[in-house]
Parts: structure tokens; C-alpha cells; sequence
């Protein structure tokens, strides 16, 4: 490991960085100490506007509907960044620790609790902490433990279903805001008997492509038994 | 000096600190670490800041944008990981040659 | 009968088709080409409604600025999605033939994900928002550096990689100051609540330095020319021509709306590293030997006029300055195409090796050469009315040095546009074997190039559209 | 009760700031990442701190978890390929 903490720069080079950083840090902690004592940030227009928002935690309604476009594209860096995974060639998924009895044992427990946290969080996310990417990311982590844990790899899974896992949450997301443009008007505009639905709606499959596609990445390249094979 | 500023004082040093990370260290592993701690360090002063309200709640929106932000960097790290590792198939080694290859 | 909101399907047109093309990796092709096509429509219908109407806003979701992120496309948005949809439309057509089957499924949706980035990003109005779109452009553009595979491409991909998610992370930086000084995060209410203070300076280095970064300002440049000469030609070519330009496009807009009252100091800053970016990279250009790694120092070189407008800071400097990159995009689009149509008929790029290649593939080494004229600046081209404009707002500001420096980029630039074309008429001393360029590949390559022509000769059509909404102020007719 | 909550805030961003900087200092990666992954355990607590439990959440599942998986996995993949191109080189120096 010697390599690991090796540097290549001269003792002057990195004495003048740390001083030149020390600078910008120094003058970036004075520009915040300047900056007024009171934020004039958004929560009066966000709790002003709860109310219409279809959802208790304003975390949520700023995520899913008040912003919800940023959200939108946020899936999309998510897919862009497996696809670009998947596009460095492919994963050896033969080459696995052999799944030890024990750790079977742990993972036949643990990942249906999981599955059922994951389910939780989704649910809870309208009222208290909790959401789409906190669901998803738990519904990854049991995904990575049955990976670990499993005999054999789900190759039967890996083609188009795959595709469809890793889609549902963005497709959803897309169809709902265009339903919405030619039905209400306005694109990603929740009519506001409607918004608690269509975000949950929303959310449960973000949570499903979420957890999927943090999964796949975890296996870092394209399934063997992808189409191309 | 209120416990906002404190912890957006502390963003802003792992800001730095993972920026001096960044330039020094050559594994490409460790770039990325240093990436993710100046990812939080930004992160800390976003939310940090939000804190300055005089009701009980802190404004939800910069914790909104932080989501977005753990989310977009975990995609990036995955990339990033994947690629160090076709790098390291390609030359034999975890870092950037210092000079581009011919 | 409610409008076509043709900002929103800017958006989720090619964003949907990506999906299309990951879902169906064996019909890639042709979603992909039917989306490019349905991308120009919308850019077209867009173009229609803001000149009928003038600049447009649309609040996404329904919730207005502050709380909700907002749309806005003026004469600025509108050229810059205009050039994407026609650069992106040759590109999409030049790959048909680059990428055999296999690639062809990677390439298609990550290319139509940057598309759906650049337009993102050319249409909002929000700083947030932006780098988001920021970071889908990035991931996106790496992944397609790295499809050429091999050790150069990687590494070139991993330093892009890791320069951009720098770069990104300073201007959240910057972000949050901004957000948590005046409590919003759309540019229009920025606009009216910024004021100096030590906040705005910090938020302004932050934000300038990372996209200064993303743009490639010399010094800031060197991550450039491997990532842009290793890829594959078709992405060299949207890298160069529409990717750089997409963080210029942003600083553009910081610049003109919520820094103004920075003053002029900065501006001096950016026009000094501009110039030595014409120099610097004209000088690099010139002592290349390998044509896509000529052609990306180029790139540097050019994007160094593009920073000359922020010292002179009038009208005409700007919209000179901007008609220098839609300019660029085309003919630097044309050339690395025509570069990647030699390097498949040679098999390699190597300058002197250039065997006869203009006798025996004379529609791409016509793309080269009228592209070239464009780079240099020669008329009747495109490249000639922007420098022209710069040269009238250097003038008439009384900051004559930047004439010299106009002047001698274009004297490089003609140096080593020549150098090129002069081996491509001479034999090489060995005689290898070649392979067969597909007729798409080279037409779409003099498509482009003659698109940055026409641009020259119909100057005032983009000149006018540079005045719906005002971007650049208004004042002095230019 | 103010003096303890001070207490706790410097104590939390001075241990942020240690395993930060240990992360990014000590000799063997392996344990640098797991350093990171305290780090990110350590961000979930600040975040509690500063009325951000769904961040709190966030950072727990996706940031420390999730990240330290896929970076552990990483240098595991990484130790793999540089023993066998170490093979590789060996055998080619025994010929």
C-alpha cells in the first residue's frame, strides 16, 4: 500500500497549496460571517403553501412537488450514471465469496426486514422523515446482501426486467408530469385533491428504480446476460 | 457566533480540506474520497445556514437540494469507481499518468 | 386550443427517447434518429412562439419563482438551443456510420441524455437547477468519453471525470452563498435582490472559478485537449462544439444578470486569460502532430475569444462574442468530424501521414478547409462576423490591445489550418492500406461546415434574434 | 444546558474534521475507507443536530452505507487486478 499515500509534489508545492487554500478558506468563513444573522430562505412560502402540496413533510413536498423537476432530472443523473457503468463493459458476476451458512442464514432474515423498512420509509415519507431515496437506498442495501448471499445469479432477471426495474422510476415520473401538461395545463402541476395519490403513486416506483439501479451499480457492469450477449 | 455559523464554518474547512486532498494525493481512490468530503462540506453549509430562522423550523428546501446532492454524488462515485477500475486494467495503475499518453 | 408549452417538450423529448433507446438497445438507431428529428421540431415551434410573442417564462409545476424552478427561453436560449438541434442533428446522423451495432446501444441514450442537459440547461432560469442539469451533462459526457475504450480514452476520462465534479462542487458553493445572502435561487429575483458584499465576491470566485473550469480557460484547460482528441469522433465533436459552451452559456447569463455590480475589474481577468488562451493554444495547436489533438487545442484557443467580450462588456461585444460560438460549434463540429472520417480512411491521425487525402476523400477535406475559413475567421464566414464585432467593441471602447490579439489569433490559426491541408495534398512517403468512409459520415461533415458558412452570410436573422428579450441590454445598436 | 450543547457541537465537528482528515491522510486505503464510512456516520449525527432528519436518513442509507459498500467492493476489485497483472509481470520475467 505504499503507493496509497505517496505523493508526487515537491514539500514547496504543497506548502504553497495549503497556504493558498488557507487563504481562500480564511476568506470564504469571513464571507460567511458577513452574511445576515436572519435567512431569508423559503419556509414561509413553503408552509404557505403546504397545505395544497398533498403531503405532511414539507421535505417531501419540496422534493416531489414544489421542485419536483429537479427531482426529475436527479433520476436521470442516477440512470445516466449506470448506463455509463454499463458501458465499460460488463460484470464478472462467477467471481463471489462462497456464501457461508451463516451469512445465508443472516441475510434470510435481514432482507425481508429490509424490504419491509424500505416499505416503511416510503409510506412515512408523506408525514414524517423518510422518502423515496432513503426507501430505495435500504431496498438497495437488501438487494446487495441477496446478490452477496445468492447461489446462483438471477440471470433470468437480468434482461428486460432488469430494463423495466431500472426505468419504472423516471418513466413514471415523466408520464405523470406529461398526463398532467394535457389533462391540468401544466406540467408536473398535482391537482391539489389529487397530489397525495399521484406523489405516492411517484415515489413508489422512484423507490423500486432506485433501490434497482444502486443494486446494479453495487455489481459495477452490465449483466452477462444483457442482450448483447 | 451561533451554532449555524459554526457548523457552515466546518463545511466550509472540509471544503478545503478535501480540496488539498484532491490536488496532493495521486491514488485515484483517495481523489474520490477527497470528492466526497468536499461533497459534504458544501452540503454542511447549505443546511447549516438554512438553521438561522427564527421559528422552530429550519427552511426544508436546502434539505431538499441536499437529497439531490447525496444522490447525484453516490451516482457519480460509482462511475467514478468503475472507471478507476477499467483505468487500473488499462495501465497497470490507480492513478492519472502525469503526462497525457502519446 | 391551449399553446404547445415546446419548452417543457424540449425537455422530455430526447429524455423519453433515451429511455426508449436503454429499453430498446436493438431499434436504437431509429428511435434515436426520430427523436434528433422531433428535437428540431420543437426547437422550431419554440423559435415561432418567441418571436411571435417575445421572451417566454414557464413556471414548472405551477409554482412560480421563488418557491417553484422556472423556464425562460429569450434571443440567448433560443440561439444556443438552435445551434445544439443542429449540431446534434448532423451528430446524430455522422454516428449512424461511426458506431458499429454494439456501440450503437451505449451511444444512443447517453447522447440523447446530454441532449436533454444541454436543453435543461439552456432553459433554466433557476441556479440550482442548473447544476443539476450540470452534473447530468458531465456523467453523461464522461460515459461517452470512455466508450472509445483503451488507456488514453480512460484516463482521459477519469481526469475529465474528476475536474468536472470539482467544478460542480464549487459552484454549489457558490449556490448556497447566494441562496442563503438573498433567499432565492432564480436568476430573474436574484437579479433584482443582489448587492455587494463579501457573500456575492466569495459566491462569484466560486461559481466563476468551477465553471471557468468546466469551459476551459487557459490555465484552467489542461484537462481538454486528451478528453476531447481521445474520444470517439462523433462525441470529440458535441464535446467541443456544444458541451464547453454549455458552462460559458451559464457564466454568460451570471455574468450579465446577477454580477453586473461586480464591476469591471474581473472582466480585465477573464479578457488577459482569454488572450493567452488565443496564444497559447494557437502555439500548441501548431506543434501537434496528431490531427484530433490539433484540432482540440484549437478548441482552447477559440474559447479564448469567446472571454474577450467581458472586459469590453458592450452590446456588441457580447453578441460578438456569442456569434463567435455559434460559429465554433459549427465548424469545430465539421472538423472533428472530417478528422474522424481520416482517421477511419488512414487508420490513423498522424499529420504527415496524411496521404493524398484530399484527392481521395475530397468532400471531408472540403469540410476541413471551410471549416478552417470559419476558424480563422476569414470571410464570408460566421467566424468572420464575430471577430469583426469584437474588433468594432474593442475599437470603439479604446482598448486597442485586444486588435492584436484578434490578429494574431487568427494568423495561427491559419498557420496550422494549413499546415493541415497542405500534407493532406502531399504523398506520404509509405503507402498504406485504407479503408472505406461511409457517404453519411462525410456529408454530414460538409453539412456542418457549410451551415457555419451560411452563418456568414445571413448575419442579421441570429443578430435580430439576439434582441428578443434583451440578454445582452440594450443601448448601443450594433 | 446551553454550555453542553456547545460542548457536543465542537466535540461532533471536531471529530468530523479528524476522521475527515484521516480519511484522506492515513498510508493503507483500506483503512482510509473505513475511516470515510465512520465520516459519513458521523455527517447523519450532524445532520440529526441541525433539524435534518431526512437528511439524516439520507446520509445514513446512501452516503455511509451505500458509498462504503461500493467503495470497499472497489478495492477489493482493485487488489484483485494488480495481483494478477503483478502474476502476469512475474511469469513474464521468469521466461
Amino acid at each position: 500500500m505504499s503507493a496509497a499515500g505517496r505523493s508526487r509534489h515537491s514539500p514547496a508545492f504543497r506548502w504553497g497549496l495549503l497556504l493558498l487554500l488557507l487563504t481562500v478558506a480564511g476568506g470564504l468563513g469571513y464571507a460567511l460571517l458577513t452574511l445576515p444573522d436572519q435567512a431569508v430562505g423559503l419556509s414561509e412560502q413553503v408552509s404557505a403553501n403546504m397545505a395544497t402540496s398533498g403531503v405532511q413533510n414539507p421535505v417531501t413536498a419540496v422534493l416531489i412537488n414544489f421542485r419536483g423537476y429537479d427531482t426529475l432530472l436527479e433520476m436521470a443523473v442516477l440512470l445516466v450514471a449506470l448506463l455509463g457503468v454499463w458501458s465499460l463493459g460488463s460484470a464478472e458476476v462467477h467471481r463471489r465469496i462462497d456464501p457461508q451458512p451463516v451469512l445465508s442464514l443472516l441475510v434470510g432474515g435481514l432482507a425481508p426486514l429490509m424490504i419491509l423498512m424500505a416499505g416503511y420509509l416510503l409510506w412515512v415519507g408523506a408525514n414524517a422523515p423518510g422518502g423515496a431515496f432513503q426507501a430505495g437506498s435500504v431496498l438497495a442495501a437488501a438487494g446487495i446482501l441477496l446478490l452477496l448471499s445468492s447461489k446462483r445469479f438471477p440471470v433470468r432477471l437480468m434482461g428486460w426486467p432488469l430494463r423495466i426495474g431500472l426505468l419504472l422510476g423516471l418513466g413514471t415520473f415523466t408520464a405523470v408530469g406529461m398526463t398532467l401538461l394535457f389533462v391540468s395545463g401544466g406540467f408536473l402541476q398535482y391537482p391539489s385533491n389529487l397530489a397525495g395519490a399521484l406523489i405516492l403513486f411517484i415515489e413508489a416506483a422512484a423507490t423500486l428504480s432506485i433501490g434497482v439501479t444502486l443494486a446494479a451499480l453495487f455489481l459495477g457492469g452490465r449483466p452477462q446476460a444483457g442482450p448483447y450477449r | 457566533m451561533s451554532s449555524a455559523l459554526l457548523y457552515a464554518l466546518a463545511g466550509v474547512s472540509l471544503f478545503t480540506l478535501g480540496l488539498y486532498a484532491l490536488i496532493v494525493h495521486a491514488h485515484l481512490l483517495r481523489k474520490i474520497l477527497a470528492i466526497n468530503v468536499m461533497g459534504s462540506g458544501v452540503f454542511l453549509v447549505l443546511v447549516a445556514l438554512g438553521g438561522r430562522t427564527t421559528g422552530a423550523e429550519p427552511d426544508p428546501v436546502p434539505h431538499a437540494m441536499v437529497i439531490t446532492g447525496i444522490v447525484v454524488a453516490i451516482s457519480a462515485t460509482a462511475l467514478a469507481l468503475a472507471l478507476v477500475l477499467r483505468v487500473q486494467a488499462a495501465t497497470g495503475r490507480a492513478e492519472l499518468p502525469e503526462e497525457p499518453l502519446e | 386550443m391551449r399553446q404547445i408549452p415546446w419548452e417543457v417538450m424540449l425537455i422530455m423529448l430526447p429524455l423519453t427517447g433515451a429511455m426508449a433507446c436503454f429499453f430498446w438497445p436493438r431499434r436504437a438507431i431509429t428511435l434515436g434518429l426520430i427523436t434528433a428529428l422531433g428535437v428540431v421540431v420543437c426547437v422550431a415551434g419554440l423559435g415561432w412562439r418567441v418571436l411571435e410573442q417575445g421572451a417566454q417564462r414557464y413556471a414548472v409545476g405551477g409554482w412560480n419563482a421563488p418557491l417553484g424552478i422556472d423556464l425562460y427561453a429569450d434571443g440567448l436560449s433560443l440561439l444556443m438551443l438552435m445551434v445544439t438541434a443542429v449540431v446534434g442533428l448532423g451528430i446524430s446522423v455522422y454516428s449512424i456510420g461511426y458506431f458499429e451495432r454494439r456501440q450503437a446501444a451505449h451511444f444512443w441514450p447517453l447522447w440523447l441524455f446530454l441532449w436533454t442537459a444541454l436543453n435543461a440547461l439552456f432553459l433554466s432560469a433557476d441556479i440550482f437547477n442548473l447544476y443539476v442539469t450540470l452534473e447530468l451533462l458531465g456523467l453523461a459526457a464522461v460515459a461517452l468519453v470512455a466508450l472509445a475504450g483503451g488507456a488514453n480514452a480512460l484516463t482521459a476520462a477519469m481526469r475529465y471525470l474528476l475536474v468536472s465534479l470539482l467544478a460542480s462542487l464549487c459552484y454549489l458553493l457558490g449556490v448556497a452563498l447566494l441562496y442563503h445572502n438573498f433567499g432565492s435561487v432564480d436568476i430573474a429575483i436574484l437579479a433584482q435582490r443582489v448587492e455587494l458584499s463579501p457573500a456575492v465576491w466569495a459566491a462569484m470566485g466560486l461559481m466563476s472559478a468551477g465553471l471557468l473550469l468546466k469551459s476551459a480557460l487557459f490555465p484552467l484547460h489542461f484537462w481538454l485537449p486528451p478528453a476531447h482528441a481521445s474520444a470517439p469522433a462523433p462525441v470529440s465533436a458535441l464535446l467541443s462544439a456544444l458541451v464547453v459552451k454549455a458552462s460559458f452559456y451559464i457564466l454568460l447569463r451570471l455574468w450579465l444578470e446577477i454580477f453586473p455590480p461586480a464591476g469591471a475589474a474581473p472582466g480585465q481577468l477573464f479578457g488577459v486569460l482569454g488572450s493567452a488562451a488565443v496564444l497559447w493554444g494557437g502555439i500548441q495547436a501548431l506543434r501537434q502532430t496528431r490531427l484530433k489533438l490539433l484540432i482540440a487545442y484549437s478548441t482552447v484557443a477559440q474559447l479564448g475569444y469567446l472571454f474577450l467580450a467581458f472586459p469590453l462588456a458592450s452590446s456588441v461585444a457580447w453578441k460578438g462574442s456569442l456569434y463567435l460560438l455559434l460559429s465554433h460549434a459549427l465548424a469545430k463540429a465539421a472538423m472533428f468530424m472530417a478528422a474522424g472520417n481520416i482517421l477511419r480512411f488512414c487508420g490513423h491521425d498522424r499529420i504527415v501521414g496524411l496521404d493524398r487525402v484530399a484527392q481521395r476523400l475530397p468532400v471531408t477535406m472540403t469540410a476541413f478547409a471551410l471549416a478552417g475559413v470559419s476558424i480563422i475567421g476569414l470571410p464570408p464566414s460566421g467566424g468572420f462576423i464575430g471577430k469583426w464585432m469584437l474588433l468594432e467593441a474593442a475599437l470603439r471602447a479604446g482598448q486597442w490591445w485586444w486588435v492584436i490579439i484578434l490578429i494574431l489569433g487568427g494568423l495561427l490559426a491559419g498557420a496550422y489550418v494549413f499546415k493541415v491541408i497542405g500534407y493532406a495534398f502531399t504523398r506520404a512517403g509509405v503507402l498504406r492500406q485504407t479503408s472505406r468512409v461511409p457517404m453519411t459520415m462525410e456529408w454530414a461533415a460538409l453539412a456542418m461546415a457549410l451551415a457555419a458558412l451560411l452563418l456568414g452570410l445571413v448575419a442579421l436573422w441570429p443578430l435580430s434574434l439576439m434582441e428578443i428579450g434583451l440578454p445582452f441590454g440594450g443601448g448601443d445598436a450594433g | 444546558m446551553i454550555v453542553l450543547q456547545w460542548v457536543f457541537d465542537i466535540m461532533m465537528l471536531f471529530a468530523l474534521l479528524w476522521l475527515a482528515w484521516r480519511a484522506l491522510s492515513s498510508p493503507d486505503l483500506f483503512t482510509a475507507i473505513v475511516l470515510f464510512i465512520a465520516f459519513g456516520l458521523v455527517m447523519s449525527l450532524a445532520w440529526v443536530r441541525l433539524d435534518a432528519p431526512d437528511v439524516a436518513l439520507a446520509e445514513a442509507a446512501i452516503g455511509a452505507g451505500l458509498t462504503g459498500a461500493l467503495l470497499l467492493s472497489a478495492l477489493a476489485r482493485l487488489n484483485d487486478l494488480a495481483d494478477i497483472t503483478h502474476d502476469r509481470h512475474k511469469s513474464a520475467a521468469g521466461e
